[in-house]
């Protein structure tokens, strides 16, 4: 099947950037209206795109759309084609939908902002961007929406990049996303040189033949990849640091959508991962070091953004195990990806609102009380919060007890360690999740008399009710009759049938709530009984510190990456000034050393001349002499 | 008699004029000892025209006559010139090239 | 046409008394030319040796050679020479000391090797023993024969070198021209500077320069009434070459001290 | 239109607006610049017009002309192009205007008058023409010597800072190189004429059989004057000292331009004169490649001058060029010929904006700078997208090359390619960190009152623009002339393309 409108969905968001970049400030006025309606125009079409698959039958539900023929030198055929399956069609709408609830957001939240043209038309790339990216039909056409969300999020994190910190935090980004991106590319020419071909359907036709080396190869370049993007271990870094750009694009970008462009990825090349078993435990063993690390590093933020930052990492965890699980777990993480997508872009909206009326503070040690003050985001971000710790029958309980009890059921010491990560996960995400409620929403008020805490207009809390009403709901659609494991059946391979479930789904659930209860109940214990410190205490166990400082993840990355390449970089610099160029000046050195030597028989008089020319005449006839002898 | 012995001759005259070249210091002089050698190259050419029997070498005696009179002309008018400038027709005075 | 070489590929008697009695004298006025002090004297036998090389290339069957160089050599370029010589400085001695160290030795070695070099090249090489002779290449005339060769096979050269001759006559004055720096005197602005001038002493001329019994020349200074010399008889030219001699000796007075300030 | 001598007028039409500058006034410098944007207008015209000419499934050589030049030697004045040479082309007759434009007040600073510095550009433009059209060797290494003399008196005479020192040794460094070749080319010339008649000719030299000895010798000779051009590690140092010492317009030519003689001169010269040798040799230069890539990646980001910073990039980038063409696969190949057209394109952007910024700062150091953004926000975000270019964003340009050259590379020669593909995360430092550092950030002092571009920097810059984003969604027009001949040279050098792994299974 094919279809003309698929290349709409991305040009409508790219034609509003570029207008919005070119119109300059002659579009300040109606460039955030123009952008919103681009965004919206997309998820419209999204939605034409996705009744009309639903009125075909399973196997015909996939579109494409060749446009031309990207690059063709020899055998290396890239056509720049777009393909619009089950799977695709769930990030459409997710990135449409929940992105245009942020750009209506962002109407009020940047209106203050002398650049909120420039913002919207950032915003706009980064949607054509991330629709190119699942839309590709080829692992190029991919790589390049890979990089263009890289793009979109370093200049969104960089949009108040007058500040040093923020600039350097884009920097971080860009370049932790360039280390994921070697890897896509590598991944790219493995699979070329081993599979002739760099196609989804190509790869995917292939890859039975290819040997398993080459296809656990091409599975570890595609999960650094997945690493860099979606803020894995060990590139996970970037991603606090990321909460430098303003909070809807926090929402949209570090949370709902291209974080999430990893877990996409690795689904996406499931016929790779399925049959190379040691990338897809790496995928796996990856997803539970993240979740874990992330949650650890949550409970100790005081920065209600970096909280949620942490917070996302760790959900991303889930969800890179849940691919890691295989055919079991590939629905799984692509729900939980959606239902996240909902609930964690709710909760920064929330946050961002809550910033909005504490005069952009975002300690929250300085909030408190606010529940009062902020109704309506207390009560959109209480729904968030219960989603994320999985309280039933909200969103997050269905997915993520899922992923939990499929860890479980992977087998073996490795199904019954990935398990305990993932439960024990759920716990620390009940800890630091009713941490961050109870210090900004309970409790008594702790800021000072410069902010006035208010309630958000209407443009801003109307996206985060409607985000709210997906965590509550978004869980119950996709598990009810299977539909989202059915509807992606066709592009990721059915689960073989359980064998032997260690653990019924109903056991895990009941572990895991217990689990969560007793988080919250460690967190209400440990923030309600007693008054809040304004500065965060110092005098905290050595465990602490190092959650504080993001478990030294900057540390190690300055001490073994940054100060090397500093030295080898001063120590380059020296070798082609001394050694390289020295040999240069070196010999012009030689050269004229010589020449001044040589000089001291010009001594000026015609005479001394004259004899070098007897002298050279002597030569001559001696040569001669000698030859005719 | 041998005709080689105006070779020889020739060569006797070349290299007094190359001696005089070097040691004279007057560059009227110096002049005159290149005009000798240019005569001892012109009489070896005479004197190979005659054993070769050909009139190529006289030829050549002649050009080489007619460069050698443009050759002093300009000479002589640059000695006056740096004469009138510097009062001295000493070759070594003229040893600005070095500078 | 004088024809001294009678026979083909011998020279004959003749020609060797002449070579013998020639050779030593052209090598010797060579040497004497190298060796002399005065410039003047280098000139001379310069010109002698000229006129040896024009004898000998009569006597090899190179007429028009032989009185080009007498007329060219002899007759123009060695004037041209003494020309300068008188301009510059006739009696200007030239010293033989030399002045750049260890030049002199170097260089009579090296002439001394070149030279030896050359007659044990000659030596070696066989071409003197089967002379052709110019007999057939001078059949019709030694000029006709060398006028035909000029304007056929060496026109191009020929045309060149004039081209050449030409370009160094115009190089020749162009560098001697004297450039005057202020504009000629007219005779109006001359006798103006001469009677409205400081003084009316020159005015009917300068004086001779000296007139004596012992030496008459350009060089001596006139002597004034009270005995002095007048400086302003001598041209100022010897003067600032230093050419002037003193006048002392010509006087008929001893003058006294007193007096001489006068 | 078939009997238009394309590539003789083409050279000759900067020539004749080099005469008629000359005839210009000295004092009016505006006159000289119109005329010599005018004239460079003329041939990017009549170069898009013989492109539109060329017929690009046709291997052979095209717009052919010979006419005997020496023929006691045997040498012709012999021109012909293929796709590589026909790109090659195009970009100094599309860069030339550009440059000339953007430049506009570029020739205030020198020693001579503006007239003075148009009509070495214009020579040079000629210059670079006859180079990449000439198909008789001697006549090649005419233009390739020849063409360092402008080149020489532009840096000399209207450069910045060390001027003199860097302009002779950019001159000395290359006629090194040319010297190697010119002995090569001179025992090419004795061995075709024991071969059977004296020849200059290129196609008729590689039919030559030469000894394996000699061939690595000539080779190495070829090799090393083209190294010295592209430049490659270690016969880099001449580059980053002219580029900074440079006028921004003459480095792009020089960077943008000439320094693709070296490496078109590998694809010309080297494989098709010597393919036993380059065999011998290639392990080799891919080494020389990928030390280049790093080395030129890593001295980037330690640099303090943009000028300098930008020609280390550009050494990185020629070494991606090499390994794209010694990896002997259409991709690499295509790849590295697409490279080296993109490449002058980027380079031209970064430059020409580098040298925008340093004229209104009167400085080049970056630390001079910060906060652009906000003060001049066009000229931020033209820099910007040029850096992008430079580290090859997907979308651009520069990645369709770059990735060509890494694929194709890939599949012969992994370990190489691997290691280059960490060049593109130094990409992103060396980019970033000096983008971090002038655009972003506070205003520095000294910043506040710096002007936007103008309308004529704009008008230079969008078909820069232009180009870069256009031929990065789509390449194929330059692709489908590239192609065949690559594939065409290739397989007469007796290289195929390595199959997939899985097929090699299958057999």
């Amino acid at each position: 099947m094919t279809s003309n409108y698929l290349v709409y969905l991305i040009a409508l968001p790219l034609f509003g950037s570029a207008l919005l970049l070119f119109a300059g400030r002659k579009a300040d006025k109606w460039g955030h209206l123009l952008g919103t309606a681009m965004s919206g125009g997309a998820f419209i079409i999204g939605l034409y795109e996705f009744s009309q698959m639903l009125g075909r039958s399973t196997d015909q539900r996939a579109v494409t759309q060749k446009l031309f023929s990207w690059i063709s030198v020899g055998s290396f055929q890239v056509d720049a084609g777009l393909m619009l399956d089950q799977l695709s069609i769930c990030f459409v709408l997710l990135i449409t939908g929940v992105g245009t609830l942020i750009h209506i957001y962002s109407i009020a939240y940047m209106s203050h902002d002398l650049d909120r043209r420039r913002f919207f038309a950032y915003l706009n790339l980064f949607i054509a961007a991330m629709l190119l990216l699942v839309l590709g039909d080829s692992y190029l056409n991919l790589y390049v929406g890979w990089e263009g969300v890289g793009l979109a999020s370093y200049l969104l994190i960089g949009f108040w990049n007058q500040k040093p910190t923020y600039a350097t935090a884009a920097k971080k980004a860009f370049v932790a996303n360039r280390v994921g991106d070697m890897g896509l590319s590598l991944a790219i020419m493995i699979s070329f040189a081993t599979l002739g071909t760099v196609s989804f359907s190509g790869v995917k036709e292939h890859a039975s033949q290819a040997s398993t080396g080459a296809l656990t190869a091409i599975g570890i370049m595609l999960l650094v990849a997945a690493t860099g993007k979606s803020a894995q271990f060990p590139l996970q870094a970037w991603l606090g640091d990321a909460m430098a750009g303003p909070t809807p694009v926090s929402a949209l970008i570090h949370a709902a959508t291209m974080v999430t462009a990893g877990v996409y990825l690795i689904t996406r090349s499931n016929f790779i991962f399925d049959a190379a078993p040691t990338a897809q435990l790496c995928v796996a063993i990856i997803g539970a070091i993240t979740l874990l690390f992330g949650a650890i590093i949550g409970t100790a933020k005081d920065d209600i953004k970096k909280a949620l930052a942490a917070s996302t990492m760790s959900q991303i965890g889930y969800m890179v195990l849940g691919a890691g699980l295989g055919p079991a777990g590939y629905a799984f993480a692509i729900m939980h990806l959606l239902t996240h997508g909902f609930f964690k872009a709710g909760m920064f909206l929330g946050a961002g609102s809550v910033m909005h009326g504490m005069d952009d503070e975002v300690n929250m040690r300085r909030y408190g009380g606010l529940s009062k003050f902020m109704p309506i985001t207390f009560a959109t971000f209480g729904l968030g919060y219960l989603a994320i710790i999985g309280v039933p029958p909200f969103a997050g309980f269905y997915s993520k007890d899922k992923i939990i009890e499929v860890a479980f059921n992977a087998g073996g010491i490795k199904g019954i360690t990935l398990g305990c990560a993932a439960l024990l996960g759920a716990a620390i995400t009940a800890f630091y999740m009713t941490r961050v409620v109870i210090l900004t929403f309970a409790g008594s008020k702790r800021w000072n008399e410069k902010a006035h805490p208010h309630e958000s207009p209407a443009l801003m809390w109307i996206p985060m009710a409607l985000l709210a009403v997906g965590s509550v709901a978004s869980g119950f659609i996709f598990t009810h009759g299977n539909s989202l494991k059915n509807w992606l059946a066709p592009v990721v391979e059915q689960s073989p049938a359980h064998e032997g479930e260690l653990l019924k789904p109903a056991v895990v659930s009941v572990l895991a709530l217990v689990l969560v209860l007793l988080g919250v109940g460690l967190a209400v214990v440990k923030y309600m009984r007693k008054e809040i410190p304004l500065v965060a205490p110092t005098d905290v166990s050595i465990f602490t510190r190092v959650a504080r400082r993001d478990l030294l993840q900057d540390d190690f990355n300055e001490a073994v990456f940054m100060k090397t390449g500093q030295k080898i970089t001063s120590a380059l610099l020296v070798t082609d000034k001394s050694i390289i160029d020295g040999a240069v000046r070196g010999v012009a050195k030689l050269v004229r050393g010589s020449g001044s030597a040589l000089r001291t028989t010009q001594t000026g008089f015609v005479r001394s001349y004259a004899m070098w020319i007897l002298i050279g005449a002597i030569g001559l006839v001696a040569a001669i002499w000698v030859v005719t002898l | 008699m041998n005709a080689a012995n105006y070779l020889y001759v020739s060569a006797l005259l070349f290299t007094i004029g190359a001696i005089g070249v070097v040691v004279r210091r007057n560059a009227i002089v110096v002049f005159m000892c290149v005009e000798l050698m240019l005569n001892a190259a012109n009489l070896a050419f005479v004197t190979f025209a005659r054993i070769n029997g050909n009139l190529d070498g006289q030829v050549m005696a002649f050009f080489t006559m007619v460069v050698a009179a443009c050759e002093v002309v300009v000479g002589l008018a640059i000695i006056v010139t740096i004469y009138r400038s510097r009062r001295s027709a000493s070759v070594d005075d003229a040893s600005l090239l070095k500078r | 046409m004088i024809n001294l070489a009678i026979e083909v590929g011998k020279t004959t008697t003749p020609e060797a008394v002449m070579f013998w009695f020639l050779a030593p004298l052209a090598v010797l006025a060579a040497l004497g030319m190298l060796l002399s002090k005065k410039a003047v004297h280098s000139a001379i036998l310069l010109a002698w040796v000229m006129i040896t090389l024009a004898i000998f290339y009569i006597a090899q069957d190179a007429v028009f050679l032989g009185i080009v160089q007498i007329v060219v050599y002899t007759g123009a370029v060695m004037m041209l020479f003494l020309f300068i010589l008188m301009l510059v400085g006739v009696d200007s001695a030239d010293s033989l000391k030399e002045t750049i160290p260890g030049l002199r030795p170097i260089a009579i070695t090296a002439a001394v090797g070149f030279g030896g070099l050359m007659l044990s090249l000659l030596g070696r090489a066989t071409l003197g023993n089967d002379i052709v002779g110019l007999t057939d290449a001078n059949a019709n005339g030694n000029v006709p024969a060398l006028a035909e060769l000029l304007f056929s096979k060496y026109v191009w050269p020929f045309e060149v070198v004039s081209a050449l001759l030409i370009t160094a006559a115009l190089g020749a004055m162009v560098l001697a021209h004297n450039h005057r720096l202020v504009a000629r005197p007219t005779q109006r602005e001359l006798s103006i500077k001469r009677f409205r001038g400081e003084s009316l002493a020159n005015a009917a001329g300068l004086p001779n320069p000296g007139v004596y019994a012992l030496h008459n020349a350009v060089d001596v200074p006139a002597l004034l009434p009270d005995g002095t010399a007048a400086e302003a008889s001598v041209s100022a030219m010897l003067k600032a070459r230093g050419d002037v001699i003193d006048s002392k000796p010509f006087q008929l007075i001893e003058l006294t001290d007193e007096e001489g300030e006068k | 239109m078939s009997n238009v001598n394309w590539l003789t007028t083409l050279g000759l039409l900067p020539l004749l607006g080099a005469v008629f500058v000359a005839f210009l006034p000295k004092t009016n410098a505006l006159a000289a610049k119109r005329a010599a944007f005018a004239t460079t207008l003329i041939v990017a015209a009549a170069g898009i017009a013989m492109a539109t000419q060329f017929q690009r499934d046709n291997v052979d050589l095209q717009f052919v002309e010979v006419h005997s030049w020496i023929p006691t030697f045997g040498i012709n004045y012999a021109v012909g192009v293929d796709g590589v040479a026909l790109v090659l082309i195009l970009l100094s007759v599309l860069l030339s205007p550009i440059v000339v434009l953007a430049g506009w007040n570029e020739a205030s600073g020198g020693r001579w008058s503006a007239k003075t510095f148009y009509i070495l550009i214009l020579i040079l433009e000629t210059m670079m023409i006859g180079v990449f059209a000439a198909t008789d060797v001697f006549l090649f290494y005419v233009f390739f010597e020849a063409m360092l003399i402008p080149v020489y008196f532009l840096i000399g005479g209207f450069g910045t800072g060390k001027r003199s020192a860097a302009a002779v040794k950019f001159l000395l460094y290359s006629l090194f190189g040319g010297l190697l070749m010119l002995a090569s080319i001179i025992a090419l010339y004795v061995i075709s004429g024991e071969q059977g008649g004296h020849t200059f000719d290129t196609t008729a030299l590689s039919h030559l059989h030469i000894s394996s000895t000699a061939q690595n010798f000539l080779f190495l000779g070829f090799f090393i004057a083209f190294a010295i051009k592209a430049p490659l590690w270690p016969f880099h140092t001449w580059l980053p000292d002219a580029a900074e010492a440079a006028t921004p317009g003459t480095s792009v030519l020089l960077l943008g331009v000439l320094d693709k003689v070296g490496t078109f001169g590998m694809i010309r010269y080297c494989l098709t004169l010597f393919p036993d040798a380059t065999k011998t040799f290639t392990p080799v230069i891919l080494v020389l490649s990928v030390i280049s890539i790093i080395y030129g990646a890593f001295l980037a980001i330690g640099q303090k001058d943009f000028k300098r910073l930008i020609a280390f990039t550009s050494i990185s980038h020629f070494g991606f060029i090499t390994m794209g063409i010694f990896a002997m696969t259409s991709q690499g190949h295509s790849g590295a010929t697409l490279y080296m057209f993109n490449h002058g394109f980027s380079t031209a952007a970064l430059f020409l904006v580098a040298g925008w910024m340093t004229s209104r700062r009167g400085s080049s150091k970056i630390s001079d700078f910060g906060g652009l953004q906000r003060v001049t926000p066009v000229m931020a975000w033209v820099f910007f997208f040029a850096g992008m270019s430079s580290l090859a964003l997907p979308g651009l340009s520069s990645f369709v090359s770059e990735f060509l050259v890494l694929v194709g590379t890939y599949t012969r020669y992994p370990v190489a390619a691997i290691i280059g593909t960490f060049g593109i995360v130094l990409a992103a430092l060396y980019i970033l960190i000096p983008i971090q550092r002038s655009l972003h950030g506070p205003i520095m002092p000294g910043n506040e009152g710096l002007t936007d571009l103008n309308l004529r920097e704009k008008v230079a810059i969008a078909p820069v623009v232009a180009i870069i984003l256009v031929l990065g969604f789509y390449p194929s027009p330059l692709l489908n002339v590239i192609n065949p001949s690559v594939t065409h040279a290739l397989s007469v050098n007796g290289h195929t393309d390595p199959a997939p792994s899985i097929a090699k299974a299958g057999k």
